[in-house]
């Protein structure tokens, strides 16, 4: 009688043991899994990074490149001799320059194609000397007069440009117009003193500011997308 | 006066002139020989982009490329370059700046070496004087500025 | 043809003269600093004629750039003392 | 050597400095030493003396109008006399 109730007992002790082995195999195996899982995401995240810190790292090269290269035909504008000792000189002073200042010449660049915009600049500068020929004739009349008619104000209007480069195409045409001054920029509004009535309808007409807008493509409309690096300009370029 | 200006107008043209005038200066630099300029003026050009960068981009974007430490080394390492190309014409057996005798070590003629040395010791020249230009006008311009920086440093 | 550079850069010092006139007797600092600025592009360009009369145009070219450089940064850091203390 | 461009030049080099002596305000004798300097390197030019002219420029006409801004900057603008 005794025996059996001790058997039956040992029994029941390993079956209860076996099931406790077989729960905490479960649980040994889901937490695994789990970590498995959390090794897998955190690798996937650490490759993410990395493709994005390379892409930057693309990006840094690209404008380091482009800079270079400008440098260097500025380099061999001023300098004049062509023998190899002077060329590494320039090579390696480009080189310097362009890892000290890398990001100051591509930054904020939106760019359709480059080839159009620089033909359209092109286009743009007998315009504008033209109207600078004018203007100065017709501020010459006006100063040189026993009365002076002169009429100075200040007129402000709001601009339909968003990059900064044409912004400072715009201002500096302006200012290199005689009888009109830029002021200043802010928030997109300009702030231009005038000399006289005729001078100030002459640029509220808006005919300058419509051709910058058409050199840098912001009228229509056929830039792409905002861009913030100069991978487009290379695109562009090899096309 | 050191902080970031606000003006697109200066701020943009400052951004594409600054390298130009890099460039620029170290034609100067470098063509010492050919052409008006030479070290000191070159490195007073490179002072005045950094200058310029300063002004228009504030302190701490300048501080990226070059910082005050940098500066104080840049100096030294200027100096260096200048009295060791001295010094080393004075023991291969020469004067001091006897640019002649460097044709000992480097594998060219006599002439060619005077007009190498001459280079070393401009891009020395040119060093010191960009570090200490730089310097001073750090010095002046930020007397009374920052002195939250100061109290974290100690 | 030298007479007539000549007589260009004597123009162009008659010019300097009356910007001359706006630096030194100019009310306040303003008045200063275009007449001073105007004095500078003059000065360039009497620089450049100047090459053009010692026919070495080559060697004042690097000049020139040098002065127009210079010439924007004191400018610019001018306006900046103005802008800051915001007194004229 | 020219010499009437030369009389020229040396009459508004003398006439930049005299009037940044007698000035009272130190910002206007700053703006009118940048001038000074300036006329006194197309002084040095005009002599053939391109090396001179180009230090003159660099030094005087930047740096040391910048230094000499930050400095009034930094202290009093009106002079007490």
């Amino acid at each position: 009688m005794e025996v059996t109730l001790l058997l039956e007992a040992t029994e029941n002790a390993f079956r209860i043991m076996e099931k406790a082995r077989a729960h905490a195999l479960g649980v040994l195996d889901t937490a695994v899994q789990f970590t498995g899982e959390q090794t897998r995401f955190m690798e996937e995240k650490r490759w993410q990074v990395l493709f994005a810190g390379a892409q930057r790292r693309k990006t840094r090269f690209q404008n380091f490149v482009g800079t270079a290269l400008i440098l260097f035909a500025f380099w061999m504008l001023l300098s004049g001799h062509f023998d190899p000792f002077h060329l590494t000189l320039g090579a390696i002073c480009c080189i310097i320059t362009a890892y000290l200042f890398h990001d100051l010449l591509f930054a904020n660049v939106r760019v359709g194609d480059m080839r159009v915009v620089a033909l359209r600049f092109l286009c743009y500068i007998p315009w504008l000397i033209q109207q600078i020929v004018l203007s100065n004739l017709h501020v010459a009349s006006v100063v040189l007069r026993r009365k002076m008619p002169i009429n100075p104000q200040i007129i402000t209007f709001k601009t339909k440009l968003e990059t900064d480069i044409s912004s400072i195409t715009l201002a500096n045409s302006i200012t290199l117009t005689p009888g009109t001054i830029t002021m200043d920029i802010r928030d997109g509004v300009y702030y231009v003193h005038a000399l006289d009535q005729k001078v100030a309808d002459d640029l509220n007409a808006g005919e300058m500011e419509d051709r910058v807008a058409h050199i840098f493509m912001e009228a229509d409309h056929l830039y792409v997308e905002d861009v913030l690096d100069a991978a487009r300009i290379y695109d562009a370029l090899r096309v | 006066m050191i902080r970031d200006s606000q003006d697109v107008i200066v701020k943009t043209l400052s951004r594409l002139l600054v390298p130009f005038m890099v460039i620029y200066a170290l034609y100067v630099i470098m063509h010492g020989h050919h052409s008006p300029g030479g070290g000191f003026q070159g490195g007073v050009i490179l002072a005045a982009g950094f200058v310029l960068l300063v002004v228009s981009h504030g302190l701490e974007q300048t501080r990226k490329r070059l910082s005050e430490k940098a500066a104080g080394v840049l100096s030294s390492i200027g100096v260096f370059i200048y009295a060791g190309i001295g010094a080393l014409c004075l023991i291969l057996g020469g004067n001091y700046l006897d640019y002649g005798k460097l044709s000992k070590l480097l594998p060219v003629v006599p002439a060619e070496a005077r007009s190498l040395g001459i280079l070393g010791v401009e891009i020395g020249v040119a060093l010191a004087v960009m570090a200490v230009m730089f310097t001073i006008f750090l010095v002046i311009f930020t007397v009374g500025e920052f002195q939250e920086d100061d109290r974290s440093e100690k | 043809m030298n007479d007539f550079f000549l007589i260009l850069s004597v123009g162009m010092c008659v010019l300097v003269l009356f910007c001359l006139y706006r630096g030194t007797f100019g009310p306040g600092v303003l008045n200063r600093a275009a007449g001073i600025s105007a004095i500078g592009t003059k000065t360039l360009i009497i620089l450049l004629l100047m090459g053009v009369i010692y026919d070495r145009i080559d060697m004042f070219i690097d000049i020139s750039i040098a002065y127009a450089l210079l010439n924007f940064i004191g400018t610019v850091v001018l306006a900046k003392y103005i802008e800051t203390t915001g007194e004229a | 050597m020219i010499l009437p461009l030369d009389f020229i030049l040396i009459l508004f080099v003398f006439i930049c400095a005299v009037a940044a002596i007698t000035i009272k305000d130190l910002l206007s004798a700053v703006v009118i030493l940048g001038a000074y300097s300036f006329l006194m390197c197309l002084l040095w030019t005009e002599m053939a003396a391109i090396d001179v002219a180009f230090t003159e420029a660099s030094v005087s006409a930047s740096i040391g109008t910048v230094l000499m801004i930050g400095c009034v900057a930094k202290t009093k603008r009106r002079s007490k006399d």
